[in-house]
């Protein structure tokens, strides 16, 4: 009796210790890539307007669509990539924006909003970030190497290599190696892609897009195909001396991640709120500093004080991935047969 | 007459599990026979591509590497657990025995997993242990690989293998083993020919324990695996959250049903059917022919 | 004999070094400076960034606490009224139902969360903390029905027809006879599922929703993007905090393998 | 009287195909210590069952004290039943054990207190009252049980096998006490059992019961005297059958059978026969004499056959012999008096008399011709 009273005493002191805690009556509800804004951000933008922000992670955008199809909703703003932005306008998921509520929208570069071909204009989406996936070497077990994706027909390196388990991006690599579109719906293209990819498989570890970064820190993978950022983040100051990120000079999939406003959303008035507070250039400055990313916010630009890993020039080679709509089927089943080993 | 209130009892139980339970099976089980939209989802057209696609020999590959992985598991899994059931069955001491082996099962099942990747991580335990005693001079590869998966597949069922064992084991006449030795067994034959055969119920139990769920592993292979130990858990997981191919999920995990009740069902067969044949002949008539008392 | 001894002796001890092993590494490895898994010397700083900088940890702490109990409560009252009609009453379809309830023991888990996610997104309830529940309820309510149904088995439906014949209702001989002769059922069903409730990460994982990250949640996105060994120092918080629960809690179990 | 009375009318009982109770017509008196006797599966214990209120009977009625009670629940019946298990509380002590009924009543404490005390003395169990069910040996749980099902003042008890789970020796103690209970609360008694020594040593009546009927309704004495039928002679102890035909009729009620090889008997014609007809007749193994001589000086009516021990089997108070009579094996007990000296012992493979009087043997079954 006294054991069990213990017990539910002890069940009871933690639920009182979490309960207690004052939650603001406004609240916002976000789903975004990985450490794609640093925390202390959002927590300024929380004592700022006295709202209490759930912040949910996902690792790619097909996780993301499939969970928020699942009924997952209940989000009030999401990053999707270019690609997901037309998918998700299509199957009737997007609030469209009103930009008036966003008097920082201004200062988003020209230049980028004319690339977009997925949501021109940006009727449904705010561009958050523009970037590519690249590759970081371990410098110390890696001691020369080209900046190219041939580094995965390294055999030396077999064991010690990973890719995205992401298939646009992997399939865009080999179809930018093979110097083809990386929208490419060509069979014959696709074929070759995955002939070179099957030739990569043999000396990656695995197709990882999670866990890379760790795994990089603990020198377990010596090169991997990552988001710089995820990486270096888990770096610690000697660690990122010795890590070197680059974008293939063959390029591969460019991407540019964007805020929207799922249709229904319950916070709206938040929704614009934070889209306009993120847009605020010093605080945009404060996110590409901590992700070291090339930034599309013009007004950013002069406040910045890191230098980002790369720059919008560096993505002359690399591609804008686009909706595939029903061809999207043929890279699921070669990715499922590069996924199995056949 | 009491009215039956067996019913009533079963109301919530019965409404529960129809709910929450038989109903998603069944709709999981149509799915599988429907055909999947552009985006992914589920349109409702009939169509055998989910079960087409699973001969695949895709699939046949990763079929055929669960099973292998589930059965060496759960092999390896029960050999370890019948001498340390045997142990605990055995010793004064079996509560301290057993608490020590459930403990370690308190803490979160994700936490005993990171805790083998700072084990065989390429800095882990393991590899500063290899590289100090100067038994190997490179930092060895251990994780993202079957035998990781195996390893930590044993490493998290096994308490779910000794327990059952144990309490079969505890429940063992001993003596018998001593009347095989007096009637001229050697150790290891009365342990195979009494022993063992005694205690098949709870061998059985112990496979069931750790096969089955080692069949429809994900976690264990999504965070330890590699390339090559891709297991249908993760095929499914995929297959609903990223291809959102959700007739292929649901035939998958039709497929699984399938196979798990299917082998439960004959596993508990062949047990009973052990039982039968060697149940006593219970049934003797009452004494009426008024014959001496 | 003796030999059969000496073999299962080292056979347990190696078994319990197996066991244990990991879990000292990661004592070792909390109170280490480093972020990475080199020592770096004697820190405290992963408790105190632990206990004092991870609001959503605890979070998803106080979520899996509440999905715990409330799945455990539930599931303990369907589970044992079932047990109840299942082992002392006949009706129609009463091996259907003994079937169903003990199908989702055997079934791997992961059928539980497609199957419930896809059930889910076809009624169109959003997923939450609720879905959450929901789940954990289905698969804990096999448990408690199979401990409550061992525990009234060891006794004769006669003990209910003399409560019966001795004046007693059907709610008193519920309430005076069988919840109390079945209490330790009862009480290691809840424990069980409580346990398992606290435990779950791969069905959960199907079913959360916005905000309804639990414990094993927030852990396994801890180990796929974790930036900090946090990580470590809460295995250790929780293997103490079991280990005190487990101890001061001796009685209970000792309670519960007496049953 | 405090007790009720009960009668069963044409109760029935069909379980699917099988047929337990077939057609049960039975009136139990007032206060009446009455048994159901029989062997395991005779439906005996399901008649209980539906007297106490756990079945429906498949057809017929059941009064108490002339009130048809069938769709009474067993709470709403004064009837309680001592299980054969017991049926105790495991979770409750002695005292709550037989407090129950009255904590369901919501009676007053000091009320219970005293109650409990009360039945408690009446089986003697006042030493036990805190000890759990599982702290007592049979006999005292039996007593609780009693005491719990008494303390509700049910017009009727009914026992199960209440003694069936106790050895032989706490069992004659115990039916002793169950008398002397009986006796002192006055109330109707119905028991079941399937030991013939049990039922006829307490009851005022006994029906025997086998496959579902009634085979004779009786007092011990009737039953054990002159038994209905076959099955009834052999369930109530030991007993000799011999089939013949009968050859002619006697005066005053006797009636002499051919029974081929043993010869003509004589036997007490309780049954309507004529001549021709087949007889079964029985006699009990303790109303034959035996002696290594051949007796003399006998009186009328007594049969006298000669055959070979067999066996004998000495159980201590008395020996049985085995007889061969001409093929046919006869049982006979005997006590070990030595008021007869001269006696000249019998062993075995002796060459024996063995005699009855006619009176001592009955009709059990006969076929009209």
């Amino acid at each position: 009796m006294r054991a069990r009273a213990v017990f539910l005493a002890g069940m009871l002191l933690l639920s009182g210790m979490c309960g207690c805690q004052k939650t603001p009556s406004k609240r916002l509800y976000i789903y975004n890539w990985t450490y794609y804004i640093p925390d202390d951000v959002v927590s300024a933008f929380e004592r700022e307007y006295h709202v209490a922000v759930v912040y949910d992670m996902y690792a790619s955008n097909e996780e993301m669509f499939a969970k928020l199809k699942a009924g997952g909703g209940g989000y009030d703003i999401v990053f999707p990539s270019g690609d997901y932005v037309s998918i998700m306008i299509r199957e009737g998921m997007l609030e469209p924006i009103d930009k008036s509520k966003l008097s920082n929208f201004g200062f988003l570069d020209t230049a980028v909003l004319q690339k977009i071909r997925f949501d021109p204009g940006c009727r449904y989406c705010v561009p958050y970030m523009m970037g590519a996936a690249g590759i970081t070497v371990n410098k110390e077990n890696v001691a020369d190497y080209e900046r190219s994706w041939s580094i995965f027909n390294r055999s030396d390196l077999r064991g010690r290599l990973t890719l995205l388990d992401d298939m646009r991006e992997v399939l865009g690599a080999a179809l930018r190696t093979l110097g083809y579109s990386v929208n490419t719906i060509d069979e014959g293209q696709l074929r070759q892609a995955k002939a070179i990819v099957m030739q990569w498989r043999k000396n990656i570890v695995k197709f990882d897009a999670e866990a890379f970064g760790k795994g990089f820190a603990a020198g377990e993978f010596w090169a991997v195909h990552c988001y710089a950022e995820n990486v270096f983040l888990e770096l610690d100051s000697t660690q990122a001396s010795a890590a070197d990120f680059f974008i293939p000079r063959e390029g591969g999939c460019a991407y540019m991640d964007n805020m929207v406003i799922l249709k229904g959303a319950k916070n709206k008035d938040v929704a614009y709120m934070f889209m306009n507070y993120i847009l605020d250039p010093s605080v945009y400055a404060r996110i590409v500093d901590y992700l070291k990313l090339p930034s599309i916010n013009t007004a950013t630009r002069a406040q910045r004080k890191v230098t980002p890993r790369y720059d919008l020039t560096d993505l002359a080679n690399s591609e804008l991935k686009e909706d595939l709509g029903e061809h999207l089927e043929r890279y699921n089943e070669i990715w499922q047969e590069i996924r199995i080993g056949r | 007459m009491r009215r039956n209130a067996g019913p009533l009892y079963v109301a919530p139980l019965a409404l529960w599990l129809c709910c929450f339970f038989i109903v998603p099976l069944g709709i999981i089980a149509l799915y599988s026979f429907m055909s999947k939209g552009v985006y992914g989802g589920v349109v409702h057209r009939f169509s055998f591509g989910g079960y087409t696609a699973l001969f695949n020999p895709l699939f046949l590959t990763v079929t055929l590497t669960t099973f292998l992985i589930a059965a060496s598991s759960s092999v390896i899994t029960v050999l370890l657990a019948l001498p340390a059931a045997y142990f605990i069955a055995r010793s004064a001491r079996k509560n301290l025995w057993l608490f020590l082996v459930i403990i370690p099962f308190w803490t979160n099942f994700l936490i005993r997993i990171y805790a083998w990747i700072a084990i065989l991580g390429n800095n882990g335990f393991l590899n500063s242990l290899l590289l100090a005693t100067g038994i190997t001079s490179h930092h060895l590869q251990f994780l993202y690989n079957k035998y990781a998966v195996l390893l930590v597949t044993v490493y998290t069922y096994l308490p779910f293998a000794i327990l059952p064992l144990y309490s079969t084991i505890e429940k063992f006449d001993f003596s018998l083993l001593e009347a095989a030795r007096d009637l001229g067994a050697t150790v290891s034959q009365s342990i195979f020919r009494v022993l063992i055969p005694s205690i098949r119920g709870g061998i059985t139990t112990a496979i069931l324990f750790t096969f089955i769920p080692a069949f429809g592993s994900y976690a264990i292979p999504q965070i330890l695996g590699g390339s090559d130990s891709l297991m249908l858990g993760n095929i499914i997981a995929r297959e609903l959250t990223v291809t959102r191919n959700w007739p292929l999920a649901s035939s998958i995990a039709m497929v699984l049903t399938v196979v798990t009740t299917f082998g439960v069902v004959l596993f508990i067969r062949l047990n009973r059917f052990q039982t039968v044949t060697t149940a006593p002949e219970a049934f003797t008539a009452g004494g009426v022919d008024g014959d001496e008392q | 004999m003796n030999s059969k001894r000496g073999f299962s002796s080292v056979v347990f001890t190696l078994v319990v070094l197996f066991f244990y092993l990991p879990l000292v590494i990661l004592i070792l490895f909390s109170f280490n400076h480093s972020k990475t898994m080199s020592w770096g010397g004697l820190s405290f700083r992963w408790y105190e960034e632990l206990f004092f900088h991870s609001r959503t940890l605890w979070n998803s702490v106080f979520n899996s606490v509440i999905v715990a109990l409330s799945s455990g409560l539930i599931s303990t009252i369907v589970g044992t009224l079932g047990a109840v009609g299942i082992s002392w009453y006949d009706f129609r379809g009463k091996r259907m139902l003994q079937v169903a309830g003990f199908l989702p023991l055997i079934l791997p888990e992961i059928i539980i969360g497609v199957s419930l996610l896809i059930f889910f997104a076809g009624i169109k309830l959003k997923l939450s903390l609720f879905t959450v529940f929901l789940a954990h309820t289905t698969f804990n309510i096999p448990f408690v029905l199979l401990m409550v149904t061992a525990r009234l088995e060891e006794f004769d439906f006669s003990i209910v027809e003399a409560a019966y014949d001795l004046g007693a209702r059907e709610i008193d001989a519920l309430l005076r006879i069988i919840i109390p002769l079945a209490f330790p059922g009862i009480l290691s069903g809840f424990l069980i599922a409580v346990t398992l409730s606290l435990e779950d990460f791969v069905i959960t994982f199907f079913v959360a929703g916005p905000g309804a990250s639990t414990l094993p949640l927030h852990v396994y996105s801890m180990i796929r993007f974790g930036v900090s060994p946090v990580i470590n120092a809460l295995s250790v918080v929780i293997i103490a905090a079991t280990a005190v629960l487990a101890l001061s809690a001796g009685n209970v179990f000792k309670y519960i393998v007496r049953k | 009287m405090k007790g009720s009375s009960i009668r069963t009318e044409k109760i029935s009982k069909r379980f699917g195909s099988f047929e337990a109770l077939h057609d049960i017509t039975i009136s139990i008196n007032k206060g009446e210590f009455f048994s159901l006797l029989g062997p395991s599966g005779c439906g005996k214990t399901t008649l209980l069952r539906i007297i106490a209120g756990f079945e429906n009977p498949t057809a017929g009625e059941l009064y108490l004290d002339d009130r048809e009670i069938l769709a009474l629940p067993p709470n709403k019946r004064h009837i309680n039943t001592v299980f054969q298990n017991y049926a105790l509380f495991p979770h409750l002590s002695v005292f709550e054990n037989v407090a129950f009924p009255l904590r369901l009543k919501k009676t007053g404490k000091r009320q219970i207190q005293t109650t409990v005390e009360e039945y408690l003395d009446l089986v003697k169990l006042t030493a036990e009252t805190n000890k759990l069910p599982q702290q007592l040996s049979g006999g005292q749980k039996q007593r609780v049980a009693i005491a719990r099902a008494l303390i509700n003042q049910p017009s009727v008890l009914l026992l199960d096998e209440p003694l069936s789970a106790l050895d032989a020796k706490l069992r004659q103690h115990m039916l002793i006490e169950l008398d002397a209970i009986h006796d002192k609360v006055g109330i109707t008694f119905i028991y079941v059992t399937h030991d013939q020594q049990e039922a006829i040593s307490v009851s005022d009546r006994v029906a025997v019961f086998n496959a579902g009927k009634i085979h004779q309704i009786g007092t011990p004495v009737e039953i054990y005297e002159s038994p209905a039928d076959g099955f009834v002679a052999i369930f109530i102890g030991e007993t000799n059958f011999i089939t013949g035909t009968v050859r002619e009729m006697a005066d005053n009620g006797y009636a002499l059978i051919d029974t081929g090889p043993i010869g003509s008997l004589i036997v007490n014609a309780d049954k309507k026969v004529s001549i021709g007809d087949t007889v079964k007749m029985t006699v009990r193994p303790e109303k034959i004499n035996i002696s290594a001589e051949d007796p003399q000086q006998l009186a009328a009516h007594v049969n006298v056959l000669r055959g070979s021990v067999e066996e004998i089997i000495y159980t201590g108070f008395q020996s049985k012999y085995f007889v061969n009579v001409a093929d046919t094996l006869f049982r006979v007990f005997k006590q070990h008096i030595n008021c007869r000296l001269n006696e000249k012992s019998i062993s075995w493979k002796d060459r024996a008399f063995i005699w009855w009087s006619a009176d001592d043997g009955y009709m059990v079954e006969v076929v009209h011709r």
